[in-house]
C-alpha cells in the first residue's frame, strides 16, 4: 500500500471550477500515477479540458486541493507547474510561429542568452532518447502539425516534465502520426513518466491507456481500468444512457453525375500545398469520402470547388456549367446549390462573435432583393434547426462563440443542409466532437446522401470513411492515388495508398 | 444653481470692478515670446489699476472662428466689455465677435478689419526698431553674411526682413541677409535647426522673426552673433545676443483701459511706432559692434522725428525699382503693401512664383 | 486572492450603475487631483458643468462643437465596425474642407441650397478619395491601414498649406496668406440659433444606424471586421466590401469637414480640423460603435471641452489643466469598461471541503 | 554635406529614442499612440530637474520618471483593465501634453546651468572622429547621443540574443503561448511598456536638454507620431530604427537646407517628403514581406488567461 502510494503523481481532490454560471468542473477527484497512460473522457463541455488547465495553471480552481507527488500545491500561474515536471500540450499548439524550434523550446527557460550549438546538441540527445526527430531551426510556420506536434513533445521533455498531459492530441494527426505519437507515449510511460491523455477516439482510449477516468457534465463518473472495461460500456458512462453506434450504409438508386472535376490543379502559394491534374466524378446519392495525409491537398480540393481558390487549369461541372474560375458570389448568383462546411468552422464558416439568425443570413442574403438585409425569415429558420438538430444554446440569439464544439458544427450544418443543397462538401465535420454528436452528423450526412445530394466527405478517422462512404478517394501529395468502392477495399489497403502506394484501378462507374 | 455661482463671484471679488478686460491668445502666456510679450501688457493693466479691472485671458485658442468666437463668446458671457485678440489668424472670428457683440468693444492685433462703432485694431512698426537692428548686423558682420530665420512668407515679415536689411546695408553695402522660412510660429528645434544650417552657410550673424530663442542659441553655440525678437532674451545666449527689436504692449494696453473707463475709447486703427514707445529696441550688449551705439541714435532720432524706413530708391530682389528716388513708403497701408523683398536678401518670398 | 472572471450577460441596469459610478469616481479622482494642483475641485466642476450647459448660450455652443465630432465619429465608427483602424479622420476633414471651399468659391452667384449641396457632395466626395487610397492599398498589398490613414493627415495638412500660402492664397488679403471667405450663399442656414449641422447631424446617424444594422452592406462590412475568411466563404466581395466601407467613412469626414468650413468658418485654414479627427476616434470607440451612442458620446466631449474653455476663463485655469482634466477623465471612463466586461471577486478560504 | 549630415543626426537624435521606446512596447504586444504625450512629459520633468538641481544625471533620471510615469498610467489601463489601446494612447497624449505644459509653466525660457549645457556638449571620440563622413556625423556628437548608439546596440543584443528578449517577441507575438510556456505576460509587458515609457521621455528630454536646449510648451512638435510611423518603417528592428530616425531627421531639415543654401522649391512640398517617404515605404514592405518584418502577432489585443 505505502509502495502504492509513493507512486502517485498526481492527485487532484475535490475540485471545482466555474464559469459564470456554468459548473465546468464539480467536485472532481482524479488520480495519475508514474509509469501509467490516464485516458480522460467526457463529452463535448464535460470539463476536461478545464481540469486540465488548472493542472497547468492555466485556470485556478474556485475549491479543492491539488497533490503532486504528495505534496499539497497552488499553481497561480503556468510557471509553478513546469517547475514542477507537469507539462501540458494543449489542443491549439502554444508556438510562436515566426520562431525556430529551439527557440520555442528555450522560451520561459532559465538562462541568459539564447545558446547555439550546445543547445541543438541538447535537442539532438532528447529527441534520440524518445525517438522523436525534428530540426532544431526550422521555423514552426514552415512546419506540419505533426512537426509542431513533436515540438510540443520535445518543448515539455525539455523542461524535464515527468507529468505529460495531451489534449486531444490525436484529432488532428494523421493515422501514421498518431501510430508515432502512441509510440513516444509509450516510450515515456516506460521511462516512469505519468502521462493524461484527453480523446473522442475511444479505439484509442483501449489501445493507449492504463486506466480511463469519466467526465460527464463537470463531475467525474468514474475511473476504469482499461483491460476491464469495453467500448459500448465507456460511451454508457460517458453519455448515461447506451448508444447505437452503428452507421447504416444505404444504397440510392438511380444517382445522377452531378460534379465533375477534370484535370484539375491547385498552386497553394501560402501553404506550399498543391493539387495536381486530379479528375474525378461526384452522383447525387452517394457519399465520396476523401482520405489522405493531412495537408495533401484536401483544403485545395475543398476550396477550389468552393470558388476560394484559383485554379491553374482543369474544369469544374456543376451539372453542365463549367464553375471554374467563379468566385463563390457567381456560384450563389447562379443559382446553384453547394453546401461547404470548412475544416475551420469558427475561422470560416461562421461569424463567431454573431448569433445563429446572422449567422444564417450569411448564406442566404445575397439572394434577397433590394439593399436592405431582411432579417425574418431567418430568425424562423434559426428557430426550425435549432428544433431540428437539437442544438444545445440559451437562445438563438446568442453568439455561436459560446456553443460547444458540437453544437456549432450543428448550425453550420444545419445551415448548409437548410440551403436544400445539390452537393454538399464536408472537410473534417466531426473534428473534435463527442461520440454522440459525431453520431448525430453522420446520420445527418446519411439523410442529405437519401435525397440525392451529392457528399464530398474529407475525413481523418479510416473506420468511419469505410462505414459511411460509398467510395473513397485517396490523395497523396496532391495526386489522386485511387478512387475505390468502400465495402470492397481495407484499411491496410487505404493505408498504402494514402503514402502513395501504386495506382488502384478507377471504381468510377 | 444660482446661488453657487454667485459665491463663487463673491470668492474672487473684493469690489465690483468697473471694467472686464478679456485677452484671446494664441499661445501659452508663458510661451517666453509673442503671447508672452502681450500678457505683460495684461499684467501692466492689473498692477495700474488693480480692483477697478478684471482680466480674464483664454489661451491656446487655434486659429479658426469657431474658436475665437466660441472664446469670445465666453468672455463676453463672463461679463468681458472689451476685448483684445492677439494674432492676426484671429481676425475674421474678432470681425463675428464684433457683429455679435455690438456693446462690446473689440482690439484686434495686426489685422486689417476694423468698423467705426466697436472694432479696431492695433500694430507697432516694426521696421523702425529692425531697421534699427540691421544696423548693428551690419556692422559686426565679418563675413558679410547674415542669416533671418523667418516663420512665414507673410507682409508682416517682408516688412521686418526688408527693414533689416536696409539697416544692414546702410552701414554694409556689401552684406546680403540669407533667409530662412520655417513655416511655424512656434518650433524650438526647427528654428534652430535653421540657424544653424545658416551659420554652417558662413552667417555670422543670425537675425530672426520667430518666437522662440533657438536661433540664439544656435549662433552662441557656434561663437557667433545673434539678434533676438519680442522678448529680452540675452539671458538665453549672452554671449550671442546683441539686441532685439521689442514690443512694449503694457503703454498701449493700459491707455486702453484707461480710455474705455474714460469714455473716450474709440475703433480705428493704431499704428504704434518708437515715439509711442510701442516699438523699441533692446538695450545693447557687450557684445555689439563698436560705434553701433552711436549710430543708432542717430538714425532713431530720425525716426523719432518722423523720418520713415523706407526710402527710395528701393530695388527688389530682380532688380526692379519698388520705390523710386525720392519717394518714400509714409503710411501703414503704403507700408503693409509690401510682397517682396529687397534686393540683398536670399531667399524666396513669393511661393506662387515657384 | 483576486480573481476575476468573465462576465457572460450584463444587465442594462448593472451596466448604466458600472458607468455612473466610473463616472462619480473618476470626478473625485480628478478632483483631488484638481485639489494637489493648487485650485478648488468643486468650482472646476461646477463651471465645467453649468459652463457647458448652464445658458440657451452655452448650450448651443456646445452643441456646435458636438456636431462635428459626432458627424466625423459616425465616418470613423463605420471603418472602425470593420476593424479597418481609420486615424486618418483628420486628413479626410481637411480634403473634405478644401473640396467645398472650391466650390463655395467658384460658384458664387447659384442658388444657395443647390450650393450647399454640391458643396457637401464635393466634400465627401473628397473624404471618400483622401480614404479611398490607404483602402486601395491595403486591398492591393495589406498595408497597414493605421500608420498609412496617420501619414495622409499630414499629407493633407501640408497641401492644404500650400494651396493657402500659394495658389488660392486670397489675392484681397492685402498679401495674407489667407483662402478667400465664403460667400454668403456657401454657408449653412441656422435653425433654433444653431447651424443646420445639427440636422445634418441627425440625419447622418440615422442613416448609418439603418446603413450598419439594416442593409446588406453594413452586414458586409460587419462580417468583414470579424472574419475576413468567412466573409470570402459567404461569397462577399471583400475589397469591394473595404472599399465603400472606407468611401463611406471617409465621406462623412468630408462631410465634417464642409460643415465645419461653411457653418462658422466661412473659409479654409490649415488650423480648420482642429484634433476633431482625433477626437472623433474616442467618441466613437466609446459609443460601442453604434450610431446613436456615437451622437451621445460626441455631446459629452463636447461638454468637456466647452466645460474646459469656460473654466480656462471663468476661474482663469490654465489651459493645461483642462486638458489634464480631459485625459484623467477619459482615463477613468475607458477602465470602467473592464468592470461591464469582467468580474472581480476576493476569494476567502471558504473553498474545499475539509 | 557633411555638415547636414551631422544635423540630420541631431535631429534624428529624438525620433530615434522615442521609436525605440515605442518598439520596445510593440514588441511586448501594445501599441502605445501616447508617444508624443510621453515624450513632452519627459522633456519637461527632464528640464525642470536639470534646471533646479543642476545634475545632468538628475535630469535624465527624471526625464525617464516621467515617460515611465506616462507610460504606467498607459500599462495599468490596458494590461490591467484590457482597455481598448489606440484610444488609451490618445488619451495618454491629451494628459501628457496638458501634464507637461502645466509643471513645465514656471520655466519656460529658463537657461540650463552650465554644468548640464557643458556635459551635453560635443565631444569628439579619439580615432573614430577622423574617419571621412562617418566620423564627424557620429563621432563627433553630444554624450546623449552616444547613449542613444548604446542603447540602439543594447536592445539589439537584448531582442535578438537573450532569453529574456526572446521572451519579450514571444508575449509579442502569441501572448497566450507565452503563458503557457511560463513566461510572466503581464510582468513582461509592464516592465517593457515602462522601459519604452523611459525611452521616449528620453526622446523629449533630448530636445529640451541638448536640441534646443530650452523648456517650452510643445517642444517635441509632433515627433511623437513620426516615432510611431518609424516603427513600422524599421519593420521593428532596432538598428532599422536608427537608419530611419536619420533618414527622417535630415528629411526634417531638408527644406530649410535648401532655403539656406539659395535653393527654391516649395517648402511646403519639402515638408511633406517625410510623410511620403513612409507611405511609399509602407506600400514597398509588403511587396517582400518576410515573416520576420511583419508587426508582432499580438499586438494592439489585451491578455486575459480565461479568455478563449
Ligand atoms: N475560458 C472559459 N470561459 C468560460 N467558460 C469556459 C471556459 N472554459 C471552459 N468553460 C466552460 O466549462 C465547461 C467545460 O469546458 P471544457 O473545455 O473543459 O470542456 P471539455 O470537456 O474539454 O470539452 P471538449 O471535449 O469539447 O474539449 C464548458 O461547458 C464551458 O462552458
Ligand atoms: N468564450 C466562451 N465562453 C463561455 N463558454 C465557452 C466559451 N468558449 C467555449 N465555451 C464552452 O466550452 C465548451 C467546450 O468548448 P470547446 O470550444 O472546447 O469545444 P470543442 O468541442 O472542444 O471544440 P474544439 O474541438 O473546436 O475545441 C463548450 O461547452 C462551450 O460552450
Ligand atoms: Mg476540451
Ligand atoms: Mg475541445
Amino acid at each position: 500500500m505505502e509502495e502504492f502510494n509513493n507512486n502517485i503523481a498526481i492527485e487532484m481532490k475535490n475540485i471545482s471550477k466555474s464559469f459564470g454560471s456554468i459548473k465546468a468542473n464539480e467536485n472532481v477527484n482524479l488520480t495519475v500515477n508514474n509509469g501509467e497512460v490516464l485516458a480522460l473522457l467526457g463529452e463535448n463541455g464535460a470539463g476536461k479540458s478545464t481540469l486540465m488547465n488548472m493542472l497547468s495553471g492555466i485556470y485556478h480552481p474556485d475549491s479543492g486541493s491539488i497533490f503532486v507527488y504528495g505534496k499539497e500545491v497552488r499553481f497561480y500561474s503556468p510557471k509553478e507547474p513546469i517547475k514542477l515536471g507537469i507539462g501540458m500540450i494543449h489542443q491549439h499548439f502554444k508556438l510562436i510561429d515566426v520562431f525556430s524550434a529551439k527557440q520555442n523550446i528555450v522560451l520561459g527557460q532559465k538562462g541568459t542568452f539564447v545558446r547555439g550549438q550546445n543547445l541543438s546538441k541538447e535537442i539532438k540527445k532528447l529527441s534520440d532518447k524518445y525517438g522523436l526527430d525534428v530540426d532544431p531551426d526550422k521555423k514552426v510556420y514552415d512546419m506540419s502539425v505533426g512537426e509542431k506536434q513533436t515540438l510540443e513533445i520535445i518543448k515539455v521533455l525539455y523542461r524535464g516534465a515527468k507529468i505529460l498531459i495531451l489534449d486531444e492530441p490525436t484529432a488532428v494527426l494523421t493515422p501514421q502520426e498518431i501510430k508515432r505519437l502512441f509510440k513516444i507515449i509509450k516510450n515515456m510511460k516506460e521511462q516512469g513518466c505519468a502521462i493524461v491523455i484527453i480523446t473522442h477516439k475511444l479505439n484509442e482510449v483501449m489501445e493507449i491507456s492504463d486506466r480511463v477516468t469519466v467526465l460527464r457534465k463537470g463531475k467525474s463518473i468514474d475511473t476504469v481500468e482499461t483491460s476491464k472495461v469495453t467500448v459500448p460500456k465507456l460511451i454508457e458512462m460517458m453519455v448515461g444512457k447506451t448508444v447505437d453506434l452503428s452507421i447504416d450504409r444505404t444504397v440510392v438508386p438511380d444517382k445522377n453525375l452531378l460534379l465533375e472535376v477534370d484535370n484539375l490543379s491547385v498552386v497553394n502559394h501560402e501553404e506550399g500545398h498543391s493539387l495536381k491534374e486530379i479528375s474525378f466524378k461526384l452522383y447525387g446519392g452517394e457519399i465520396l469520402g476523401v482520405a489522405g495525409v493531412a495537408g495533401s491537398g484536401q483544403k485545395e480540393l475543398c476550396e477550389v470547388i468552393a470558388g476560394l481558390q484559383k485554379s491553374e487549369k482543369g474544369r469544374i461541372f456543376f451539372e453542365s456549367e463549367n464553375i471554374i474560375g467563379k468566385t463563390p458570389r457567381d456560384i450563389i448568383k447562379l443559382g446553384i446549390r453547394m453546401g461547404f462546411i470548412p475544416e475551420d468552422r469558427l475561422g470560416m464558416g461562421l461569424v463567431a462573435s454573431m448569433d445563429m439568425v446572422y449567422n444564417l443570413i450569411l448564406k442566404d442574403y445575397q439572394l434577397q432583393p433590394g439593399i436592405m438585409l431582411k432579417k425574418k425569415a431567418s430568425i424562423e429558420k434559426a428557430k426550425k434547426i435549432v428544433e431540428r438538430l437539437d442544438i444545445q444554446t440559451p437562445n438563438i440569439y446568442t453568439p455561436v462563440s459560446r456553443l460547444s464544439g458540437g453544437n456549432i458544427q450543428k448550425v453550420l450544418l444545419g445551415r448548409e443542409i437548410d440551403s436544400n443543397p445539390k452537393v454538399l462538401i464536408t472537410a473534417y465535420p466531426v473534428r473534435g466532437l463527442d461520440i454522440g454528436a459525431s453520431y448525430k452528423i453522420y446520420e445527418l450526412l446519411n439523410d442529405q446522401k437519401k435525397n440525392h445530394v451529392a457528399v464530398l466527405f474529407i475525413g481523418e478517422d479510416l473506420d468511419v470513411l469505410l462505414e459511411l462512404c460509398d467510395r473513397i478517394m485517396v490523395i497523396c501529395d496532391g495526386e489522386i492515388t485511387g478512387i475505390v468502392d468502400a465495402d470492397k477495399t481495407t484499411k491496410e489497403e487505404l493505408g498504402l495508398l494514402m503514402v502513395g502506394g501504386k495506382q488502384m484501378e478507377v471504381a468510377n462507374d | 444653481g444660482d446661488n453657487k455661482s454667485d459665491k463663487t463671484k463673491d470668492d474672487s471679488k473684493a469690489g465690483e470692478p468697473e471694467l472686464t478686460v478679456g485677452f484671446i491668445y494664441v499661445g501659452p502666456v508663458d510661451d517666453g515670446g509673442f503671447t508672452e510679450s502681450h500678457d505683460k501688457g495684461r499684467l501692466a493693466i492689473e498692477k495700474e489699476f488693480g480692483d477697478r479691472v478684471k482680466c480674464l485671458k483664454i489661451e491656446n485658442v487655434a486659429e479658426t472662428v469657431e474658436d475665437v468666437v466660441s472664446a469670445g463668446e465666453t468672455l463676453v458671457d463672463q461679463g468681458a466689455q472689451l476685448i483684445f485678440s492677439v494674432s492676426y489668424g484671429f481676425m475674421d472670428g474678432t470681425e463675428a465677435l464684433a457683429k455679435e457683440f455690438p456693446d462690446v468693444k473689440f482690439m484686434h492685433f495686426s489685422g486689417t478689419k476694423s468698423n467705426n462703432t466697436n472694432f479696431g485694431n492695433y500694430m507697432g512698426a516694426m521696421e523702425q526698431p529692425r531697421y534699427l537692428s540691421g544696423i548693428v548686423a551690419g556692422m559686426k558682420t565679418e563675413t558679410n553674411k547674415i542669416g533671418y530665420v523667418a516663420a512665414y512668407p507673410i507682409p508682416e515679415v517682408a516688412i521686418g526682413i526688408n527693414a533689416f536689411t536696409l539697416g544692414v546695408q546702410s552701414v554694409n553695402p556689401d552684406a546680403t541677409v540669407t533667409v530662412v522660412m520655417t513655416n511655424s510660429w512656434y518650433d524650438p528645434a526647427l528654428e534652430k535647426a535653421s540657424a544653424v544650417s545658416l551659420l554652417e552657410q558662413g552667417c555670422d550673424v543670425i537675425a530672426q522673426h520667430c518666437d522662440t530663442a533657438g536661433p540664439q542659441i544656435a549662433a552662441q553655440e557656434a561663437g557667433k552673433w545673434a539678434i533676438g525678437y519680442n522678448s529680452d532674451t540675452r539671458d538665453q545666449a549672452p554671449k550671442a545676443f546683441m539686441t532685439a527689436p521689442l514690443w512694449d504692449n503694457a503703454t498701449f494696453y493700459t491707455g486702453r483701459v484707461q480710455a474705455v473707463l474714460d469714455g473716450t475709447w474709440e475703433p480705428g486703427v493704431y499704428y504704434g511706432d518708437m515715439s509711442d514707445g510701442y516699438v523699441t529696441l533692446a538695450p545693447l550688449s557687450d557684445v555689439a559692434p563698436e560705434g553701433a551705439k552711436a549710430k543708432i541714435k542717430e538714425v532713431e532720432d530720425k525716426f523719432l522725428a518722423g523720418e520713415p524706413v523706407f526710402v527710395g530708391p528701393i530695388k527688389k530682389q530682380d532688380g526692379t525699382i519698388a520705390v523710386p528716388e525720392g519717394e518714400s513708403l509714409k503710411t501703414k497701408d503704403e507700408i503693409w503693401a509690401m510682397d517682396y523683398l529687397v534686393e540683398g536678401v536670399i531667399g524666396n518670398y513669393n511661393i506662387k512664383n515657384d | 486572492m483576486i480573481n476575476i472572471t468573465k462576465r457572460e450577460d450584463l444587465s442594462k441596469q448593472k451596466g448604466i450603475i458600472i458607468r455612473i459610478a466610473a463616472i462619480i469616481l473618476s470626478i473625485l479622482f480628478t478632483g483631488i487631483f484638481i485639489n494637489l494642483l493648487g485650485y478648488n475641485s468643486i468650482d472646476v466642476f461646477y463651471n465645467m458643468v453649468t459652463g457647458a450647459l448652464g445658458s440657451e448660450m452655452r448650450l448651443q455652443k456646445t452643441i456646435v462643437k458636438a456636431i462635428p465630432i459626432a458627424v466625423a465619429s459616425l465616418g470613423i465608427l463605420v471603418a472602425f465596425k470593420m476593424k479597418f483602424w481609420n486615424i486618418g479622420g483628420e486628413g479626410q476633414i481637411m480634403m473634405g474642407a478644401m473640396a467645398a471651399t472650391f466650390v463655395a468659391l467658384n460658384l458664387d452667384g447659384f442658388p444657395r441650397a443647390l450650393t450647399l449641396v454640391l458643396m457637401m457632395l464635393a466634400a465627401f466626395f473628397f473624404g471618400a478619395v483622401w480614404a479611398f487610397i490607404p483602402a486601395f492599398f491595403k486591398v492591393k498589398c495589406g498595408t497597414n491601414e493605421t500608420i498609412f490613414t496617420l501619414m495622409m493627415n499630414y499629407i493633407a495638412i501640408k497641401w492644404i498649406t500650400y494651396l493657402q500660402f500659394g495658389p488660392w492664397k486670397d489675392p484681397n488679403a492685402g498679401g495674407f496668406p489667407k483662402i478667400a471667405t465664403y460667400p454668403d450663399n456657401a454657408v449653412l442656414p441656422e435653425v433654433f440659433g444653431i447651424n443646420i449641422g445639427w440636422i445634418i447631424t441627425i440625419i447622418a446617424a440615422v442613416i448609418v444606424y439603418i446603413f450598419m444594422n439594416h442593409t446588406k452592406k453594413g452586414y458586409e462590412i460587419s462580417v468583414v471586421g470579424e472574419s475576413l475568411a468567412t466573409a470570402k466563404y459567404a461569397g462577399m466581395n471583400v475589397k469591394m466590401v473595404i472599399i465603400t466601407a472606407m468611401l463611406v467613412s471617409g465621406g462623412l469626414c468630408g462631410l465634417t469637414g464642409m460643415i465645419m468650413s461653411s457653418s462658422i468658418e466661412k473659409t479654409l485654414t490649415i488650423y480648420l480640423s482642429n484634433g476633431i479627427g482625433y477626437t472623433a476616434i474616442i467618441t466613437a470607440w466609446l459609443s460601442g460603435l453604434s450610431a446613436p451612442f456615437a451622437v451621445i458620446s460626441s455631446f459629452a466631449f463636447a461638454v468637456l471641452i466647452q466645460g474646459g474653455k469656460f473654466i480656462q476663463i471663468a476661474l482663469q485655469v490654465p489651459a493645461s489643466v483642462a486638458d489634464m482634466i480631459q485625459g484623467m477623465i477619459l482615463f477613468f471612463v475607458l477602465g470602467s469598461e473592464f468592470f461591464t466586461r469582467y468580474k472581480i471577486s476576493f476569494k476567502g478560504q471558504k473553498g474545499g471541503e475539509k | 554635406m557633411v555638415s547636414f549630415l551631422c544635423a540630420a543626426v541631431i535631429a534624428g537624435m529624438p525620433l530615434l529614442f522615442a521609436t525605440l521606446g515605442e518598439l520596445i512596447t510593440e514588441k511586448a504586444g501594445n501599441l502605445n499612440l501616447g508617444v508624443e504625450g510621453m515624450m513632452l512629459m519627459g522633456a519637461s520633468c527632464g528640464f525642470i530637474a536639470g534646471y533646479i538641481t543642476g545634475n545632468p544625471i538628475a535630469a535624465i533620471l527624471a526625464a525617464i520618471i516621467a515617460g515611465g510615469i506616462g507610460a504606467a498610467i498607459y500599462a495599468f489601463l490596458t494590461i490591467t483593465l484590457m482597455s481598448n489601446q489606440v484610444v488609451t494612447g490618445l488619451a495618454l497624449t491629451i494628459f501628457g501634453t496638458g501634464f507637461a505644459s502645466f509643471v513645465g509653466k514656471d520655466y519656460v525660457g529658463k537657461v540650463l546651468p552650465d554644468t548640464i549645457k557643458t556635459f551635453f556638449m560635443k565631444v569628439e571620440i579619439p580615432g573614430l572622429s577622423d574617419i571621412p563622413v562617418i566620423g564627424p556625423m557620429f563621432f563627433k556628437q553630444d554624450i546623449f547621443a552616444y547613449g542613444g548608439y548604446v542603447i540602439i546596440i543594447l536592445i539589439s543584443i537584448y531582442l535578438y540574443k537573450t532569453r529574456k528578449g526572446l521572451n519579450l517577441r514571444a508575449v509579442g507575438e502569441n501572448a497566450a503561448s507565452a503563458d503557457a510556456s511560463g513566461i510572466n505576460v503581464t510582468l513582461y509587458k509592464y516592465v517593457h511598456i515602462l522601459i519604452g515609457g523611459a525611452l521616449c521621455g528620453l526622446g523629449g528630454a533630448y530636445m529640451s536638454l541638448v536640441t534646443v536646449p530650452v523648456w517650452q510648451e510643445g517642444v517635441t512638435g509632433g515627433r511623437g507620431w513620426i516615432a510611431v510611423a518609424l516603427v513600422i518603417f524599421a519593420s521593428w528592428n532596432p538598428v532599422k530604427a536608427f537608419a530611419g530616425s536619420l533618414l527622417f531627421g535630415g528629411l526634417s531639415i531638408l527644406g530649410i537646407r535648401l532655403q539656406s543654401m539659395g535653393i527654391h522649391i516649395s517648402q511646403y512640398l519639402v515638408d511633406m517628403l517625410p510623410y511620403l517617404a513612409t507611405v511609399v515605404v509602407l506600400i514597398l514592405s509588403t511587396y517582400k514581406s518576410r515573416k520576420e518584418d511583419q508587426p508582432p502577432k499580438d499586438l494592439g489585443n489585451a491578455y486575459f488567461r480565461e479568455e478563449r
